[in-house]
């Protein structure tokens, strides 16, 4: 009757079931509508930036843990995420090499040089956008405008500059809706903004699209809501107290919100848990910082968009709000009499 | 501390001369005076005359300290070696104005912040208050030269990648993409970083061996 | 070391005092000798660069003057003045414009300029850049891109009617729209730092324009004394 | 009085409770094992010295073996029969302790040898502790620490409430139920003796809402003249640990460190209380209790009141399980210990018996690092840092852990490995680490 | 003579040209004190107590070089003065604090020759900031220089329990994580106009 071995294991002997590998999977598909649409308007070109860029952190990834002969990780499939939020990031004519290039520097120097999965200090995806930045300047701030009728013909070739050479500039180039009312003062309407109906990096689109991937993450609890929440109530806030104080000068709340990156940064890159605080006011605060960072930066900086810097700023300061927030260990504080 | 690794393995001047370029190479071994070493190697040029600057003054420190490590008192050796070096500094500064307004210009402060280098201190702490004057030029000839090699090899990189060009002269097509990051200051953390890293993998290697 | 702090023998204290005045000796000569040494030199290689810049923003000029303004008025500058502005006068000595240095914040840092400024015509004829640290590549455009330098060969900085300031702001627009003739044509993918151009110069005009134009007989005569 | 709180302590977890196949059904008797084994350790303390000799007969009820001082309790003959053997006999831990094997007599009448009765009026409060721990009473809540030693308040202490915890957190346990559906007078007559021991001024009866019938039931038998109210709380593991359940009825906190009488509060289990009010009186030693006995590698699934020394091996092939069981675990699955060896006995403190088969083991082995999803840092009950303690615990920092992340108020309940998505095991490391400074810290000493 | 404002001053100083992460002073301090969060903040401390003394005291040495007209004098003067006053902190330091003399172990005499202290002197002097512009400078650079110090602090002490290759752990990592602050803190720039 028993002669079955038995396993020995300790308690508990109950797991919730869930996984890194599928939550990142969740992650994954709330980002695919974003990504979708980027391509509707973009067409191909988007379409390339998004897999090239996938693909390169697939690869490192890869290649990386066979050089130091550890165990592929490529199966947790985080390594997919930097690389779509990484491409989203991008302008859609984005050369691809250097594309591939800021996938490699992603995972390679943001996230493997670290430790790996979980010990990266910063965003992964936010290092290899911020080194293409630092690297190419005037590539990643070339932008076109989408809806362009031959989208799904042809291919801007700009994508395809030679390795290592600098990319034929053709086509319209348009101002992003934050360039153009930091330099010249215009303002895009809301709705447009919201439905994607400008120029921008891939991922600037959908405000829409990608606040419904976060809502899909929060209610199956994948991701921690109060990040968001706190980064968009504080832009909204602050953007507002200065709209009030001078609606010519200021751009309006909502403008604040649903242009640039801010979405795409507050739902699904400050939310990286790895690179943020664990507790809850610890979060909030966090969000609360990056949210200042972002109005500060958009407002008075020489620069027309920040979410990037803001949250690898915020990254940078996770450790201490850790150390400094911490929740009150049951019982302390009281005197053991 | 120094002193004693290069008593116990270098008894000969010639040692004194090579410990600096490879084995206590100042920047890639010591990581020592990394401030000039990452500012001013954003361009070969630049990284040169930086290096042949701190060289000249090492030498010149080094001779004179060695020459009189007899006559200062304990008491007072560390203030007469800034005495000293400030001095050298402030002499290959007017040079290079004298030179060339447009390097100096380059160059900025970091010219006169050789005078805190701590390369050029600890030499003469370590090595040129207790050694005779040959050896002690020696030994700055080759730390100078290595932290020289060592400046000079960030900057072509940097050089190289940020601007497709090597001590001013292009070498790459026109076409070719230039990675400005190289020439900001994160370029000089990650090329460092790099060349670090290089020479820790080659360390690893030859110790595996 | 140690805590104690025992009373130096008097001997050792001498021997400290007398190498530290022997080396402060010693620096001493070596210091003043390099300073004296390449004092002429440095002082030619200065006033050559700046020559050569103020040269360049009034196209035309062989001799130049500097003026300072004080007391309400210009007058040929001395070493210790500060408010300098530099005239220039073509072969036959007439007066060509006035060269002036201005500078305000740019991407990076501080970005220091000159500019030529002619009052007869009231225009910006010339300018260069003295310092900037703008990046490589993008911002340093400021200082090469031959379409960018072509918006200083003419900017239009007419005074308002009572003369008291500038008719038209000096602004930079985006790269390929410049319609007016006060405006500067940015540099796409520089737009900040030409903007900051844009900024300086304004700013600057508007200070120093009004009162040149108001003194411009103080230049006309190029007063030999060299 | 029963009340109802909408509150409780802060963090902790929902596992899936899976009570639901055994809270309705009855305690049953369970039948005499052929071989009866009792290790005599059977509670935290001195293990109890042996007073019979091999060979020897003995009564149901008599003491086999007496107390070894304070912290020690006696243990009492399960059932009429003759002493085979005193020998070395298995236990959970692994190791192997002196024990005394007891063969039944078939068929014997099993009456209850009965000793001197304590009679609730007349008994100082010292009287009933002494009472108590003849009785060989202890935490039948599963830590079996000797529940006189527990009462005994120390000098400068006083004690205000006691505490009934009625709450069987674990998931798969409803021994607590039952026993609270089933023998109310005696647990209301230990409630008298506790209080009369302790000096408590009020008693509460901690109850969670999953077991509702069980709390208006008791309830009902209130008659107002007493202190004694009844109160139900929400669902969440690990309420049933005693700081968690004080924080849940009286809003207050015990000190770290702590102990409930600085809060000047008791807690006992609920079947605890019900065998001192069944024992005292007659003057018995304990020799069974209640055990669930359950999990889907279960075929008769129930709540047995089972002989103290039956063998695991007996009590499985009476319940009849699966051909393919993998683990066996004495207590629930959170906090239970993985059995290895059938051949192991119930003691006082094994409060279910919890079968899987091969299915349900079938758990993701893949174990990533942390990605600091802080869901453990909002699953801990004490509010530590899990995360970080499981990092710190990986690189040996253990005296980091102890010093800055109160390593030491760690109660072990897995509520941190149970949400863990990396499957990181935390309370796996923290017990060690704890062992481990402690270790150290008797070295310092 | 410079019209910066104090708020342009405190802000360049401290966050769009921050010493260590867009200047290069101070590398050294940078990485070697920033192990330990509590440490960096101490050091940080020092590095502006310190700075805030050497620039008033350039100011005053400028002035008087001026007035004798020996500008070859500046940079002995400099470092004379500022390593005797660092000499006068170390010693009340000790006095004062012994555990926080401890603390710094050997980078407080270190200060002394550390570029960015010198660095503060010569740029306060080649910007031609008044008193309270050079003091207010002091104050911005000691900041940014205790602000990059405690952020590489924080990431360190989380670094020290990565699992990283021996070859990369230590000066390699401090490195790449400095390059990636010192990117991030581009995002800063163009603010203080
Ligand atoms: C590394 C880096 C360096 C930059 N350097 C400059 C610069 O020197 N001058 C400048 O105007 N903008 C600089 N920028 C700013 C961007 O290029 C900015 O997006 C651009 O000025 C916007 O102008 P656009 O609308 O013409 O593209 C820099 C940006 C980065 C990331
Ligand atoms: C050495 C020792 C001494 C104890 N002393 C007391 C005590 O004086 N009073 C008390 O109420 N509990 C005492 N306990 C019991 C514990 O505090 C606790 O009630 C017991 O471990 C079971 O609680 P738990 O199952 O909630 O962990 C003691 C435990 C040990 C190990
Ligand atoms: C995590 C944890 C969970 C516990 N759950 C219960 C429980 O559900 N029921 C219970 O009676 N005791 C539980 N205990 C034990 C109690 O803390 C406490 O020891 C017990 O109620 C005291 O009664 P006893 O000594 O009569 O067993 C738990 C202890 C811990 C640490
Ligand atoms: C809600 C959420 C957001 C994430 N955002 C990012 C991100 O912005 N960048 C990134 O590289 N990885 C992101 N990841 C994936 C993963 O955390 C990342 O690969 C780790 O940083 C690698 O250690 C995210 C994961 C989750 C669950
Ligand atoms: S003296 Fe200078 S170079 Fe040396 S360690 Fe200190 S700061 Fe670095
Ligand atoms: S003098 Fe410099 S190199 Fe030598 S031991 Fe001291 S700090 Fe190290
Ligand atoms: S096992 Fe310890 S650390 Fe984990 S949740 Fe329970 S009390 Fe907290
Ligand atoms: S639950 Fe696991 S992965 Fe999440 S923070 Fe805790 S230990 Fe890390
Ligand atoms: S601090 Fe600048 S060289 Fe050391």
């Amino acid at each position: 009757m028993f002669k079955q071995t038995l396993h020995i294991s300790t308690s508990p002997h109950l797991v919730k079931g869930t996984s890194v590998e599928i939550i990142m999977r969740n992650v994954v598909w709330a980002m695919l509508p974003a990504a979708a649409f980027s391509v509707y308007v973009f067409g191909w070109n988007a379409a390339l930036v998004l897999i090239t860029s996938t693909l390169s952190c697939v690869l490192t990834e890869h290649v990386l843990c066979r050089l130091s002969k550890k165990r592929s990780t490529v199966s947790d499939w985080s390594a997919i995420i930097t690389g779509l939020l990484l491409g989203l990031t991008l302008p859609p004519t984005f050369p691809l090499w250097m594309t591939f290039l800021g996938g490699v520097i992603a995972i390679s120097v943001g996230k493997f040089l670290f430790g790996g999965l979980g010990y990266n200090v910063f965003n992964p995806a936010l290092v290899g956008r911020a080194v293409l930045q630092g690297a190419f300047p005037v590539a990643i701030t070339t932008w076109y405008d989408g809806f362009a009728a031959d989208r799904f013909t042809t291919i801007n070739s700009s994508l395809f500059a030679a390795p290592f050479m600098k990319p034929m500039v053709d086509g319209v180039s348009g101002a992003t809706p934050l360039s153009a009312f930091k330099f010249d003062g215009v303002v895009t309407d809301t709705a447009d903004l919201a439905f994607g109906f400008v120029s921008g990096s891939a991922g600037e689109t959908s405000a829409i699209l990608i606040l419904l991937g976060g809502v899909y993450l929060a209610l199956r609890n994948f991701m921690n809501w109060r990040i968001p929440v706190s980064i968009l109530a504080t832009v909204f806030i602050l953007s507002g107290i200065f709209y009030w104080i001078d609606p010519s000068k200021y751009p309006s709340p909502l403008f604040m919100l649903f242009s640039g990156g801010l979405m795409l940064g507050a739902v699904f890159m400050a939310t990286d848990m790895v690179a943020s605080p664990i507790t809850k006011w610890g979060v909030i605060l966090y969000g609360a910082i990056i949210g200042t960072l972002i109005v500060v930066i958009r407002i008075w900086g020489g620069l027309p968009e920040g979410v990037m810097y803001a949250i690898l700023l915020g990254n940078a300061i996770s450790p201490h709000i850790d150390r400094l927030i911490r929740y009150r260990v049951y019982g302390t504080s009281l005197k053991s009499s | 501390m120094n002193n004693e690794i290069t008593k116990a393995t270098a008894p000969n001047t010639t040692d004194e001369f090579i410990k600096g370029l490879w084995k206590e190479n100042p920047v890639f071994v010591q990581v020592l005076g990394m401030c000039p070493v990452l500012a001013v190697s954003n361009t070969a040029v630049n990284a040169l005359a930086m290096g042949l600057a701190t060289a000249f003054v090492l030498i010149m420190s080094n001779s004179l300290v060695s020459m009189l490590r007899n006559f200062i008192p304990k008491e007072v050796r560390i203030a007469s070696y800034i005495l000293i070096i400030a001095t050298f500094v402030t002499m290959i500064d007017y040079a290079i104005q004298a030179i060339s307004v447009d390097l100096h210009k380059n160059l900025g402060a970091f010219i006169s912040l050789i005078v805190v280098n701590c390369l050029i201190l600890s030499r003469a702490e370590a090595f040129a208050s207790k050694n005779t004057l040959t050896k002690s030029i020696m030994d700055a000839l080759g730390m100078g030269l290595g932290f020289t090699l060592g400046l000079v090899s960030l900057g072509m990189v940097r050089e190289i990648l940020g601007s497709g060009s090597i001590f001013g002269i292009a070498i790459l097509p026109d076409t070719f993409q230039e990675w400005v990051i190289m020439i900001l200051p994160a370029g000089g953390f990650f090329t460092l970083a790099a060349w670090l890293l290089v020479f820790n993998l080659y360390k690893q290697k030859r110790n595996a061996l | 070391m140690t805590d104690s702090k025992t009373i130096a023998p008097p001997s050792n204290s001498f021997k400290m005092l007398r190498a530290m005045a022997g080396i402060g000796i010693i620096c001493g000569i070596l210091i003043v000798f390099t300073y004296e040494g390449t004092l002429p030199r440095i002082e030619f290689l200065r006033a050559e660069a700046l020559k050569e810049a103020i040269f360049k923003v009034l196209p035309g000029i062989t001799e130049m003057q500097p003026y300072a303004y004080k007391n309400n008025a210009f007058v040929p500058a001395e070493e210790t003045d500060t408010d300098v502005v530099y005239a220039g006068y073509d072969s036959e000595g007439n007066f060509k414009g006035i060269a002036i240095v201005a500078s305000g914040q740019g991407y990076a840092d501080q970005i220091k300029i000159i500019y030529g400024y002619d009052p007869e015509n009231q225009t910006v004829v010339g300018f260069y850049v003295l310092e900037s640290k703008e990046t490589p590549g993008l911002g340093d455009k400021i200082e090469k891109d031959p379409t960018f330098l072509e918006n200083f060969t003419a900017l239009d900085v007419d005074l308002n009617d009572d003369q008291s300031t500038l008719q038209n702001r000096v602004v930079t627009v985006k790269k390929g729209t410049k319609t007016n003739a006060w405006e500067v044509d940015g540099i796409s993918g520089a737009t900040i730092s030409s903007r900051a151009i844009g900024e300086i110069i304004n700013a600057s005009a508007s200070e120093w324009a009004p009162l040149i134009y108001k003194n411009k007989t103080a230049f006309n005569s190029l007063e030999n004394e060299q | 009085m029963l009340t109802i709180n909408r509150h409780t302590f802060k963090h902790g977890i929902h596992p899936p409770e899976n009570k639901d196949e055994t809270n309705g059904l009855p305690i049953r008797q369970f039948s005499f094992a052929p071989l009866i084994i009792l290790p005599v350790a059977q509670h935290i303390g001195k293990p109890s010295k042996i007073i019979i000799r091999e060979g020897q007969e003995v009564v149901r009820g008599q003491k086999l073996a007496e107390s070894d001082g304070f912290l020690s309790v006696p243990l009492h003959s399960p059932a009429s029969g003759i002493i085979r053997k005193i020998a070395n006999v298995p236990t959970l831990s692994g190791k192997m302790t002196t024990g005394i094997y007891l063969e039944p007599f078939p068929s014997s009448t099993q009456e209850i040898l009965e000793g001197d009765p304590i009679d609730l009026e007349t008994a100082t409060p010292e009287e009933i502790l002494l009472g108590i721990q003849e009785a060989g009473i202890v935490g039948l809540g599963g830590a079996a620490f000797p529940t006189h030693a527990k009462l005994k308040i120390p000098e400068g202490k006083h004690c205000e409430t006691l505490i009934i915890n009625g709450i069987e957190c674990e998931p798969y346990l409803t021994t607590d139920h039952r026993v609270m559906l089933e023998q109310p007078d005696d647990i209301f007559m230990g409630i008298r003796y506790l209080m009369k021991a302790t000096g408590a001024k009020q008693t509460i009866i901690g109850i969670e809402a999953n077991k509702q019938d069980a709390a208006e039931f008791l309830a009902s038998k209130l008659t107002g003249k007493e202190p004694i109210s009844v109160q139900v709380v929400p669902v969440k593991y690990p309420q049933g640990a005693e700081k968690m359940l004080i924080t849940a009825l009286m809003g207050k906190e015990v000190p770290s460190g702590g102990l409930p009488i600085d809060v000047h509060a008791v807690v006992v289990n609920v079947a605890t209380t019900a065998e001192i009010g069944r024992l005292l009186p007659h003057g018995r030693g304990i020799q069974e209790r209640v055990i669930t006995i359950t999990g889907p590698g279960v075929k008769k699934k129930g709540n047995y009141l089972i002989p103290i020394g039956t063998p695991l091996r007996y009590v499985l092939e009476q319940v009849g399980v699966d051909e393919s069981i993998s683990e066996v675990y004495m207590g629930g699955p959170m906090m239970g210990v993985a059995v290895g060896n059938l051949d192991i006995s119930i003691v006082k403190g094994t409060s279910g018996i919890v079968v899987f088969n091969q299915k349900q083991v079938h758990r993701s082995a893949q174990v990533y690092p942390c990605i600091k999803c802080g869901a453990c840092v909002d699953a801990c009950p004490l509010s530590l840092n899990p995360s970080k303690l499981g990092i710190l615990a990986k690189f040996e920092s253990y005296d980091k852990m102890a010093e800055e992340y109160n390593l030491m108020d760690c109660f072990e309940c897995g509520s941190c490995s149970f949400v863990c998505p990396s499957h990181i095991p935390l309370v796996q490391y923290f017990r060690l680490s704890k062992s481990i400074v402690r270790k150290r810290k008797s070295k310092n000493v | 003579m410079n019209q910066e404002s104090f708020s342009q001053i405190f802000i360049n100083a401290a966050l769009v040209n921050n010493f260590v992460l867009a200047y290069f002073l101070g590398i050294c301090p940078f990485l070697g004190v920033s192990g330990k969060i509590n440490t960096a903040g101490k050091m940080g401390g020092a590095v502006t107590f310190v700075m805030l003394i050497s620039s008033m005291c350039a100011y005053g040495i400028h002035a008087f070089l001026e007035a004798i007209d020996a500008p070859f004098l500046q940079l002995i003067s400099y470092i004379v003065v500022i390593a005797s006053t660092v000499q006068l902190v170390e010693m009340f330091v000790k006095k004062m604090s012994p555990a926080l003399f401890q603390a710094l172990g050997i980078f407080l005499p270190l200060i002394t020759t550390n570029c960015a202290i010198l660095g503060l002197a010569l740029f306060q002097t080649n910007k031609g900031y008044d008193f309270f512009q050079s003091v207010t400078y002091a104050f911005g650079a000691g900041t940014g220089f205790t602000l990059a110090l405690l952020l590489m602090a924080g990431l360190r002490e989380q670094l020290d329990f990565a699992e990283v290759p021996k070859v990369i752990r230590g000066t390699v990592l401090t490195l790449v994580a400095a390059g990636i602050l010192s990117l991030a803190f581009m995002g800063f720039s163009g603010l203080g106009s």
